[in-house]
């Protein structure tokens, strides 16, 4: 009895040709946010259209395309090509220049490695952040020595391969000494303000000293 | 004014209904120039064609019939219809040679471009409307994938910020202001740290010296930082009222006791 | 000398063939709601692509699709071919109504911009109100163009690419009727001869006064 009415129906209202029920799914399939089953697109669709069909055809066409027809539980939806997922990232590559605090940080354990965290905190005079270490650490420039063994066995930091390839070291030694660093003109020979000026000499001998000791052992 | 009665009277009858349903719908109008485009309309003739004088004629008939009826119409229809009185005796009497300005005719021509062009962009933007719309008849992806921005952030630094920063701190140390030796000092608040909890247990008159650190009565430099650190300390706690403080005699021993 | 350089770029780094570059055109724009202009289409594709000429071919396997490849000024989306709006009931956006004044005041940009607001208010007869301004600019359809170069240098408007995404315009320029306002003058700036009543025409001539002795010294 039904079966009539729709064959009536159907002679009344003639189903449009099946390249235009494929533009039908496609324009559906584009503008929905969720996937959308055949009940959905023949409810949306004139009477008498096959979307059962026309998906067919859809997804004949877009085969190989950027764009592809998927199947998503008993719904449809189009996807961009699995292969081309990596043009929907934008990827910006910002660099930024270390802080001061990391800098000092990573020169005294370039230095003196191996060295503790209280030691970084007395050459520097002041405490050290958590996180300018753990920037050093995830950076890979400094990683966990071992243990040093006076009481409480503090762990010691140490410079990395990734830090010597970063700086054009071979290995941590050839960082030059201050007196180098002054002869190159690179050590403020201004003292920070506020704080009282020496006699230039006697305080070389002494920084000489100091560096000397430190690559000794 | 014999002429405008005369005016009126050849009015037809459609159009006097038509005036007076425009009277009573003025808030309707969106100024002058919108109710003159209006009455334009009763002409019936391209914008092009359009009589201003008739157009300033209907105008000041409806602005009288407004009065008459005592309606309170806004400062700016006054204006227009002085203008408009003001253009129609421009375009009735013959050019005054020696009268300086725009000729009636140019006015009139300006108000009829006025008119035209208002009318204009109303089609248009009837026109732009009408106007297949997004998300209304085409749309745009349902589903738009966000381009996700992935943010690296790298950090560098060169081998001269290493150096510079290492010699920063090393020349520090070399310029390093005037600091007190802290070995052998002993803080108050290192002082209150120690005497707090041994507070409860002073029952009795004790000499404040018995709270002295272990080991700093040997050296003179410490005993002497401890005793002073000690004694304010103990002074500290006095005012928290939780001890009394007493000496019986100048250089006298102090002495400490709890508060009852 | 620099097309040398790109040369020898373009040897170091391939472009995929252009049917790959077509894809990836594809899926950017399919996944896209915004229009892409070529030069992001450029910046998310491999080096070396040519985005213009993969769009041509973009553009042609869209043809009278359910999906076509519309330009929107100098960006390209995707949309759902307009004859297929009434598939979509589901997916309109009931967008807020605007008011007379405020579609005539689109329209006077649309077709006068750069336009003043004094220019707009001189072509309604009445002023314009702050509202009207303020709902089109956040609806993001106009914005504010360069200062004109007239005494006060009062700001313009102009209608913005959303307002051609939304009408489905090219540019400006393919505005129903331009073409007719034009040869018939009327979207010429024609001073009024003399002394024309204006809208608020009393604070007008003051804020006249104003500017022209601004101006003046």
């Amino acid at each position: 009895m039904s079966q009539d009415i729709d064959e009536q129906e159907q002679s009344l209202f003639e189903a449009p040709p099946i390249a235009e029920q494929e533009r039908m799914v496609e324009a559906i399939l584009f503008a929905t946010a969720e996937p959308v089953t055949v009940k959905d697109l023949s409810a949306r669709m004139p009477h008498g259209c096959d979307p059962a069909e026309a998906l067919v055809y859809v997804r004949k066409r877009y085969e190989g395309r950027g764009v592809t027809l998927m199947k998503i539980g008993d719904a449809w939806a189009m996807r961009t090509a699995p292969d081309l997922g990596f043009l929907m990232q934008k990827e910006t590559v910002e660099t930024r220049k270390l802080s001061r605090a990391a800098i000092e940080t990573l020169a005294i354990i370039a230095y003196h490695q191996p060295v503790t965290r209280a030691e970084i905190e007395e050459i520097r005079g002041v405490s050290v952040s958590r996180g300018t270490v753990d920037q050093l650490l995830e950076m890979e420039w400094i990683r966990f020595g071992c243990r040093k063994m006076t009481p409480g066995r503090p762990v010691t930091f140490v410079v990395t391969q990734a830090f010597l390839d970063h700086f054009g070291l071979e290995n941590a030694r050839d960082l030059p000494g201050l007196k180098e660093l002054r002869s190159a003109g690179l050590l403020e020979n201004r003292p920070p303000p506020g704080s009282m000026p020496g006699p230039g000499d006697a305080e070389e001998e002494e920084t000489n000293e100091g560096q000397s000791e430190l690559f000794e052992d | 004014m014999a002429d405008d009665i005369f005016e009126e009277d050849r009015v037809s009858v459609a159009e006097r209904l038509a005036a007076e349903a425009l009277i009573i719908d003025v808030d309707g109008f969106e100024g002058p120039l919108d109710l003159l485009l209006t009455l334009s309309r009763t002409q019936k003739v391209d914008l092009r064609k359009i009589s201003v004088l008739d157009l300033a004629r209907q105008y000041l008939a409806f602005v009288e019939k407004a009065k008459a009826l005592r309606l309170e119409l806004a400062a700016d229809y006054l204006v227009m219809a002085a203008w408009l009185a003001f253009l129609k005796s421009r375009l009735l009497l013959p050019p005054d040679p020696t009268e300086e300005g725009p000729s009636g005719e140019d006015l009139a021509a300006h108000l009829a471009f006025q008119l035209e062009r208002l009318q204009a962009m109303r089609d248009v933007a009837a026109r732009l409307m009408a106007r297949d719309q997004l998300g209304r008849d085409f749309f745009a992806r349902g589903q738009a994938e966000t381009v996700e921005r992935v943010k690296r952030v790298t950090y560098t630094a060169t081998l001269l910020d290493l150096m510079q920063g290492y010699a920063r701190i090393r020349t520090r140390d070399d310029f390093r202001p005037f600091i007190l030796d802290r070995d052998s000092v002993f803080t108050m608040e290192q002082a209150l740290e120690r005497m707090r909890p041994l507070m409860g247990y002073a029952g009795e008159w004790t000499d404040i010296l018995s709270y002295l650190p272990e080991g700093w009565e040997t050296d003179p430099v410490k005993l002497r930082s401890a005793t002073a650190s000690t004694f304010a300390a103990s002074l500290e706690l006095v005012k928290e009222g939780h001890m009394d403080i007493r000496q019986t005699e100048l250089f006298a021993p102090i002495q400490l006791r709890k508060r009852k």
